[in-house]
């Protein structure tokens, strides 16, 4: 498949690279292994995102100021080793603890796991908070089996923000899940992406259906359906979000309509203008929207809509500053 | 025929295993495109390639630092699900042993029953859910069988491939509880788990080296 | 094609609706045409960007601090009629005077300058800069026919920047002409995009080919010719774009590597790092590095390289902080 | 047959052409998908759409009225290039004239030879460039030629519209000077230019009312 890169061994690597070439002057990247950090270490929980490669900006684009202090990347799809995340911890570790935050997926929290036994051991205390806003991914009576999708992003402003106001160990790790616990997400695919080095894509769809609830690695969904008009497919999305929490009028939410990959910023304040729409009918006010491909897989298409439920709390850091890359709010 | 390998014996037996899976990868990645994410192949080609590399250019005093060298460059170099899993099932067995510079049915059944312990103990998976340890856990229950009746290592080894195959192709049955195929349900029926298949392939390589090269 | 949108015809006013839902806190669209603009109207000269959607986040989302006021919005890859930009003219307005900004296409041509003629019959002064970056587009003895590409974005950039810090419609003016002298870029395209409700895409493209030089809306380019690894096409790349202004060592400029459509991250940062290699070798220093997916034509695959030449005076006004729902900068 | 058109009757001929022109669309979607942005088809639509809903709702007392209608709401609905270009193919020619309540072959080329002036001015297009002036400028040289002829609308019609579908035949051989096909170089000839297609579509719909219609 047509893709610009030089040899697909090498893409996480040229990847940071190239990261580094561009905003070297806030990030450094570790040497031999996928990690970036930030390049000023400060006196606080430090917070250490992670998994694999290929959803870009997620991870890498997510470390700064009122967000991770540092990214262990893995191979395309595939989790950081164990030697990674330590790696990473070792270089954001500030004394004062280190929160994990990721997506639920059976390889990372076999690595990440494997890397706090190691950080313990070099005497660093490590807490985990795993991403579970996928409600495609596993029924609610098996929440804790649900991965981590675009939800992410909610999980790490939140967190961000309680560790850069100086909170101990306990409290960040304390909100990232109450982030998690108040996030919830539904995706669509329309077309699949394709690995670096791959011939195929990873999964075909006929030219009129969707899946409904893939994951971001492709994996299959709820039920394949026919494609429909925007409205429609929001429609039946929304049903699922909001019963599942369940989201109910008078909550206030943060919404995030995210791309998968080649969908257009169009057809995304399209969904928008939908799902606005929708909550506005049901009693729930938006406090804030982010539309971008932010949680990507290669470029496949389609898009997922995630929800967070703010209370006063949340609400208060998610007012703080946070200023990365491919992510930025200011004070509100 | 001798029945056991010495240490320069045992590197060359994982240095043609590594190699077997290496170019087992093109089936590896379309195993794990059928139910899963389509990165088995190339990660086991990665972890693989990279131990060989270990192994070609160390110096090695034990049977122990071997396994110790495969399992951890494939822990520490693969990622994903499989680095752990997979670098355990070598790194996983030898710990805490006294160090062997002979490897026989009777030691290579002994690493790899504790090994298999670390994996399960790491994993949480159990022979039925669909991972490695449907064709691990009969593999290493031929081991013992062999070792328990004396049997030489190249029988050992050839009673752990044809079950290690068999629990391949029995995986094929179930339904995955673990990993990205657990999401398929019913789906993945007729599917062998991929990492499953890496684990006949890699008893099967281990059994042509010590046929090919005597022990 | 598969899109996720409603009626073909109603996807520009939904696209606004949905912007609007997702950050109507600072913009407010107009009634009767597609035109978005700053919600306070701040004493300074106006800056009105426009032309065809499709290209999203250009122009939309480059509304705000630091950059335009108004966005005059045309279907998609069609200019904005006269009327739509005359609304967004006298919406922007604060009686210094009006700088229009697009690309250089006929028909942006017609339409804002018919705009201009009834923006003067109602009192309003126009001034109008065209953008023409893309090297490809015309040899340099024909520098004024050259289109308008990704470099749009360091032109607003920089007259935003200037109207923001309160310089009369002149300097702006003059300030914006000399940020589209200093820049150049250049594209390539992998994969066609498609418009909606089209059942073909624009172009076809051989498995194995790129077209060098391709224009944001399918206009074929210099020459097709076998994909290449990245760093190979980037050096062809570098090659043409140096060689146009000419950059010469010793030249500081700001990169922006912008994706097309469908084009990873992942891809444009390992573009990225050849980038930088490149401009390292000629002795070219890099002021400033964005990399994203800025402007766009739907889902085409490929990407274009952007490169501003800065002195002392574009510095002072590139330093300046911008924020924008898709571009965002800190003052430095 | 009298050889002039009331308001009212003008008012039909152009709903006529509007519909004919939105039927078109595919049509020239293929020609400007060949060699331009692909677009002209459905910018057409929008604009004749909108022009036959504004003559469908409004009132007019003059054969003026209704070609500055036309025209305005295609320069301020359509936008891209053939906004502007076809709007003024309408709108430029009556701009400052005398109120007319017919039309005949006489004034229709009058209207149209202003017309034209005002495209070319907007636009800076002559024959040869490949626009909708290649279809335009000869349509409007056969009305004058008719109108010195004293010829009927009819029939000064019927010369118009093969002088611009010939017009248009002849674009195939030029290289572009305007829009996007201006790129292609000589890649876009045999190649027709889709607003010089749309021009002679324009004519073809007069001409059929006027035949069928009665004048
Ligand atoms: N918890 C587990 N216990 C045992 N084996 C596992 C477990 N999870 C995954 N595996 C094995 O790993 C294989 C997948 O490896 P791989 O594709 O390389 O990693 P990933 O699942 O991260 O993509 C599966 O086929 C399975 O055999
Ligand atoms: N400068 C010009 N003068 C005359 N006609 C023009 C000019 N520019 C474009 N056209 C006409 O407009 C047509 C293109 O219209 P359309 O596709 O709707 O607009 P765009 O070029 O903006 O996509 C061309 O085929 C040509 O006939
Ligand atoms: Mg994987
Ligand atoms: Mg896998
Ligand atoms: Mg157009
Ligand atoms: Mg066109």
């Amino acid at each position: 498949m047509k893709k610009l890169i030089n040899q697909p061994e090498h893409v996480v690597r040229e990847m940071i690279e190239g990261f580094i070439a561009a905003y070297g002057r806030d990030y450094r990247m570790l040497e031999n292994v996928n990690g970036v950090v930030r390049k000023e270490k400060k006196d606080k929980v430090a917070i250490v995102i992670g998994g694999g490669s290929g959803h870009e900006p997620l991870f890498i684009g997510f470390v700064g100021e009122g967000m991770a202090d540092g990214a262990a990347m893995g191979n395309v799809f595939a989790a950081p080793p164990p030697d990674t995340v330590l790696a990473v911890t070792k270089a954001v570790d500030a004394g004062k603890g280190v929160l994990y935050l990721y997506g639920n997926y059976a390889g990372d929290v076999l690595n990440f796991d494997m890397a706090a036994e190691l950080a313990e051991m070099e005497g660093i205390e490590t807490r985990t908070v795993r991403i579970t806003d996928d409600v495609a991914s596993a029924p609610s009576d098996r929440i804790h089996d649900r991965r981590g999708i675009a939800g992410d992003v909610m999980v790490f402003k939140i967190a961000g923000a309680a560790a850069e106001a100086g909170l101990p160990l306990e409290e960040v790790e304390r909100l990232a899940r109450k982030a998690n616990d108040n996030t919830r997400s539904i995706g669509i695919a329309l077309t699949p992406g394709t690995l670096p080095g791959a011939d195929r894509p990873t999964f075909t769809l006929p030219d009129d259906e969707i899946e409904f609830g893939m994951g971001i690695h492709g994996e299959p969904g709820i039920r394949r359906e026919k494609l429909q008009p925007a409205d429609r497919l929001v429609d039946h999305m929304m049903d699922l979000l909001l019963a599942d929490l369940p989201f109910r009028a008078g909550d206030e939410v943060v919404v995030l309509i995210n791309g998968l990959g080649s969908t257009t910023l169009m057809e995304l304040l399209i969904v928008n203008r939908r799902v606005a729409q929708v909550l506005r009918d049901k009693g729930i006010s938006v406090y804030d929207t982010d539309v971008g491909s932010l949680c990507t897989t290669q470029e496949m298409g389609g898009m997922s809509i995630t929800l967070m439920r703010l209370d006063d709390e949340l609400k208060h850091f998610y007012d703080q500053p946070a200023y990365t890359p491919y992510y930025q709010k200011r004070k509100r | 025929m001798t029945s056991s390998l010495n240490v320069e014996q045992t590197r060359d037996m994982f240095l043609y295993t590594g190699e077997q899976m290496i170019k087992s990868k093109p089936y590896l990645t379309e195993l794990d495109s059928a139910i899963g994410d389509g990165d088995h192949g190339v990660g086991m080609e990665v972890g693989f390639a990279n131990a060989n590399e270990k192994l070609r250019n160390g110096t090695f005093a034990s049977i122990n630092d071997i396994f110790k060298t495969v399992g951890m460059t494939m822990i520490s170099t693969m990622g994903g699900a499989s680095g752990i899993i997979f670098g355990t099932m070598f790194a996983g067995g030898i710990k805490g042993m006294e160090p062997l510079t002979r490897l026989d049915a009777g030691s290579l059944a002994e690493i790899m029953e504790r090994a298999l312990a670390a994996v399960k103990e790491r994993g949480k998976a159990d022979v039925g859910d669909k991972t490695m340890i449907d064709a691990f856990e009969p593999a290493v229950r031929a081991l013992k069988e062999s070792a328990a009746r004396s049997d030489d290592l190249l029988e050992a080894l050839r009673r752990a491939e044809e079950e290690a195959a068999r629990g391949a192709e029995n995986s094929k049955g179930y339904e995955a509880k673990f990993g990205r195929a657990k999401t398929l349900g019913a789906r993945a029926i007729g599917h062998p788990d991929a990492g499953a298949v890496s684990v006949s392939i890699i008893f099967r390589s281990m059994r042509e080296w010590v046929e090919r090269h005597g022990a």
